[in-house]
């Protein structure tokens, strides 16, 4: 097993562990705005994935990814089924040549194009892509401007995405359940988007660790 | 939470074993999947209709498997779509070779699961359409949601597409037909009280005795809006106010109507809601033709209730008045 | 108290116009009264059967009107036996001079209501006979109980006594045959709630989140031995074992069963049941022969269920798969 | 009007106004063991009868109390209808004369006997013939062995039927719905006991007046 990948299946069992005990939080925070099923969906999700990554051969940080995107994929359903599983599948590629600063900015841009693509969702939706932008953004900026560490930018970046989640409190959703609330939707936190957080939250754990 | 639940992760499976041994003749379960279909799915010669979403609606989807409407159904987790995986096998057993027809309520999970499988049996050769039914009124349909859901007028579209595949027609007529029924249904829903998911065990929202939702989805998601109580005859006035606007429809209009349940609601309440409707449309120059009173798209144990009213001409009375036998519901 | 009611008084009233607007086709409401009747009512040349009680059971008892199963029925206050003057009109509009069979369930209250009535038609020279149904094996037939309840097995004495009245039977065997049903099933139910009458407003009984009542009738009325919550499984154990103790049925014998939800639980809940009945079924070497899952005989919005299993011959299996068409119940 | 009509007249319409005013006190002993109905039910039953007799062209008891019962049984259903309206209407035929001390004890006694043989109840089955049964015999006794007046005895048996109310309560059930409870009917007091008590309070407070 590659070092590489051996974070990577850690990192997938870090989240997963991490979103069993968020479970009933998020389910909470989706209760108010949404159909109380996030904490469950994202725990029974990761926990297969965090087996099933567990059982690779070989797991190279792009296997290890597109596995657990596709155990996301099969075992999510809803809506954020296909925007995690589908979008960790469709951006593993970038990783197939390892884990540098230049492919983990390329993955994280292509995992947030690909959740925009089949969710069709802008920033200021009340969406995980609240959380996703500012992170991703602040990510490839601190690596490719400020010429800083992965760990460092990455650290960066959860602190982005904990702003991203801050902001979705006081907007009105325009997409997923919440957007039904209209305006009863101002004051909610997103579910999707304090997902994102934790998941990012993990990775920098297991990142520094 | 005191619910007739073993344990909330095996609630799913476990349903879907008891509806086996309720309707052994007339559906049975893909093996490792969540999918009921009809027994003698695919039927040749026919194109297949299916639908899919997430569990806790019942009797929606598995109820209305059988002649004259769906051929399979996928049941996702509670109040979650279905994954695309299971709804790939779903259209392939449902798929006899003329195509299969794709009743999608809207909501981006459902949408983009059900796309993605839809993609996948495509590359192997299957000729899959869609429908996306979104009766709620309650939503508007504007920049700023994810569009109107859909609810119970979902049942008249799985009659209708079901009926009309079942006379032989092609996946375009089938399609055709589907849409026709999602062009004139509105449908629109209320809450005296929240339900309760397994996974969650408690309300999923606090109702206060004196308060109810009104715009409700069928996901136990509160509604668009939260009023004082009102009355039996108000709260039917206020929904079928909101769905006769949205429908616009003509004097002398033939409609048909669903009182549903949400599934906490005795039958008792339901009929007094009926009777106030009937009233209602009658004074609006309508003729009923036909009117359901029951549980047909519930959320869990949710109480409240939708009205739901669709505009038929004699295709569709033929359509939705046409011989179906499924556990849920018997044409004659 | 939050229902979709307008006024308590009125409840009644107006669920059976709702009825009647619902299916205007199928049934009729006796001017004046609280009964319906099939459309048709009184049916040519054939024994009359008809039903009644309390309402707040709905479907029971006018949901059954039709074809195959009753051509009347008579409903009281909530839970409360109609009075003999109703009961009268009743067994009047379903005579067509071949007699009427009149289905009722052991209680005083309806008892008493059902013989007055019966007496004052006899006299008018109507051929009257009556079957009082007891499947509730949860209440010792003692001295000291006013004898078991009637509960959800009814709803198969409906359908076997209409379907060999629809055979042109005389009065006679029809009474046989319904009284052979009652010979041969048994019920057992238990709540997870109490329901709320619109008369008081709010729970009947308390029951707090972690008990749950073993043995509750129809009536709201509390069961006969409260216990700590227990889980599906365990509850269609404790169930089904004392409906088979009391039945005593040999190994191999064919069997028909209800799950009857009480109101308020959700049909995934009574799937869930449904799956541990059939297996405990098959552990104790009996064969189901039919399985039927749903809302037949209702507390308003109680949650719980009941378990039914009724023994069945060549003769009931061909009476209860006998074509019945009526608003709550198809047999094709 | 007769003065004895005028009185039977006025009984009922104070029986109703004080079961509408027990109303829910009534349902609430019907809740604890039985099915929350027999406020409604007397309530509905008795305001009926009210209306029924006020409208009577030639009010003699016999007919009054004819009148209540027959009004009573179209208009109660359940358990307490034959019974209450049923004996009524049998016992009626004992005031054809008038109302007098005999008149009323034969009243008294048939009604019991119509209750009994429609409900076939006996003492300390926990029902209404718990409360009937004291108060009838202390009439009959008062009136024909110590011969008071029949208001004195009207007021005794009055006592007797609350002795009788009070007797439910520690007892099990062997009739009615309260049956259903076994042992668990033991410490409720019988709903139709008690509505029997309040009948025979609203007779004796138009008896004195
Ligand atoms: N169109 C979308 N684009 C991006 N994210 C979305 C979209 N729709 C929903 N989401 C995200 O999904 C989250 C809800 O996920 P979940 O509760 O698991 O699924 P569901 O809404 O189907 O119940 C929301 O909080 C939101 O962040
Ligand atoms: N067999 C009987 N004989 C005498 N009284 C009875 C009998 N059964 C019931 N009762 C009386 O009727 C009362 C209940 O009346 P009610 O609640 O109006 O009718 P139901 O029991 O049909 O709901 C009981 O409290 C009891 O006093
Ligand atoms: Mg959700
Ligand atoms: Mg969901
Ligand atoms: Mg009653
Ligand atoms: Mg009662």
């Amino acid at each position: 097993m590659s070092d590489e990948g051996e974070a990577v299946v850690a990192a997938v069992a870090a989240v997963a562990d991490r979103l069993e005990t968020e479970r009933s939080h998020l389910t909470d925070l989706d209760s108010a705005i949404g159909d109380a099923d996030h904490g469950g969906n994202m725990a029974r999700g990761w926990a297969a994935a965090a087996e099933a990554v567990a059982e690779l051969d070989d797991p190279e940080p792009m296997a290890v990814v597109k596995t657990a995107g596709k155990t996301l994929l099969s075992e999510v359903g809803g809506a954020s089924g296909p925007l995690y599983g589908g979008s960790l599948v469709f951006a593993s590629p970038e990783l197939e040549d390892g884990l540098t600063a230049e492919s983990s900015v390329a993955f994280a841009e292509t995992y947030l194009e690909k959740v925009q693509d089949r969710g069709d969702a802008r920033v200021g939706d009340k969406t995980m892509v609240d959380a996703l932008v500012p992170a991703v953004h602040t990510f490839k900026k601190s690596v490719e401007v400020d010429d800083m560490e992965p760990v460092a930018a990455l650290s960066k970046a959860v602190a982005a995405a904990q702003r991203g989640v801050d902001f979705t409190v006081p907007i009105r959703a325009s997409k997923g359940r919440a957007s039904y609330l209209g305006w009863r939707s101002v004051g909610h936190q997103d579910p999707g988007a304090t997902s994102t957080l934790y998941i990012m939250e993990e990775l920098l754990d297991v990142a520094t660790a | 939470m005191k619910k007739l639940i073993n344990d909330p992760d095996d609630v799913v499976d476990e349903m879907l074993d008891g509806m086996v041994a309720a309707y052994p003749d007339q559906v049975r379960r893909l093996p490792d999947t969540k999918v009921l279909v009809r027994d003698d799915a695919p039927v040749d010669g026919k194109v297949g209709i299916v639908s899919g979403g997430g569990s806790g609606h019942e009797p929606t989807h598995a109820g209305y498997l059988g002649e004259g409407m769906l051929d399979g159904a996928a049941a996702g987790e509670v109040f979650t779509s279905p994954t695309a995986d299971e709804l790939e096998e779903l259209v392939g057993a449902a798929d006899s070779g003329e195509g299969v027809l794709m009743v999608i309520k809207n909501y981006e999970g459902d949408v983009m699961n059900f796309e993605t499988a839809g993609e996948m049996v495509e590359m192997e050769g299957t000729d899959v359409a869609q429908v996306v039914v979104d009766d709620d009124v309650a939503v508007e349909d504007s920049l700023y949601t994810s569009g109107r859901r859909g609810v119970c007028g979902t049942i008249l579209v799985h009659k209708a597409a079901g009926a009309k595949a079942a006379e032989g027609a092609d996946l375009d007529e089938v399609q055709r037909v589907a849409q026709k029924v999602i062009d004139n249904v509105g449908t629109m829903g209320m809450a005296l009280t929240s339900c309760i998911t397994p996974e969650k065990g408690e309300a999923t929202f606090d109702l206060p005795e004196d308060e109810i939702e009104l715009g409700i989805g069928i996901h136990g998601e509160p509604g668009v809006e939260r009023t004082d109580v009102m009355s039996a005859d108000e709260i039917t006035e206020e929904l079928t106010q909101n769905v006769l606007e949205d429908l616009d429809l003509d004097d002398g209009q033939e409609v048909m109507t669903i009182v549903n349940g949400m599934g906490g609601t005795p039958q008792m309440e339901l009929f007094v809601v009926n009777r106030k409707l009937q009233q209602i449309l009658g004074d609006h120059g309508l003729e009923t033709w036909d009117a359901w009173v029951g549980d047909y798209m519930t959320s869990l144990d949710m109480e409240g209730c939708s009205i739901t009213v669709c505009a038929v001409d004699e295709e569709l009375k033929e359509l939705l008045g046409a011989p179906a036998e499924t556990p849920a519901l018997t044409v004659k």
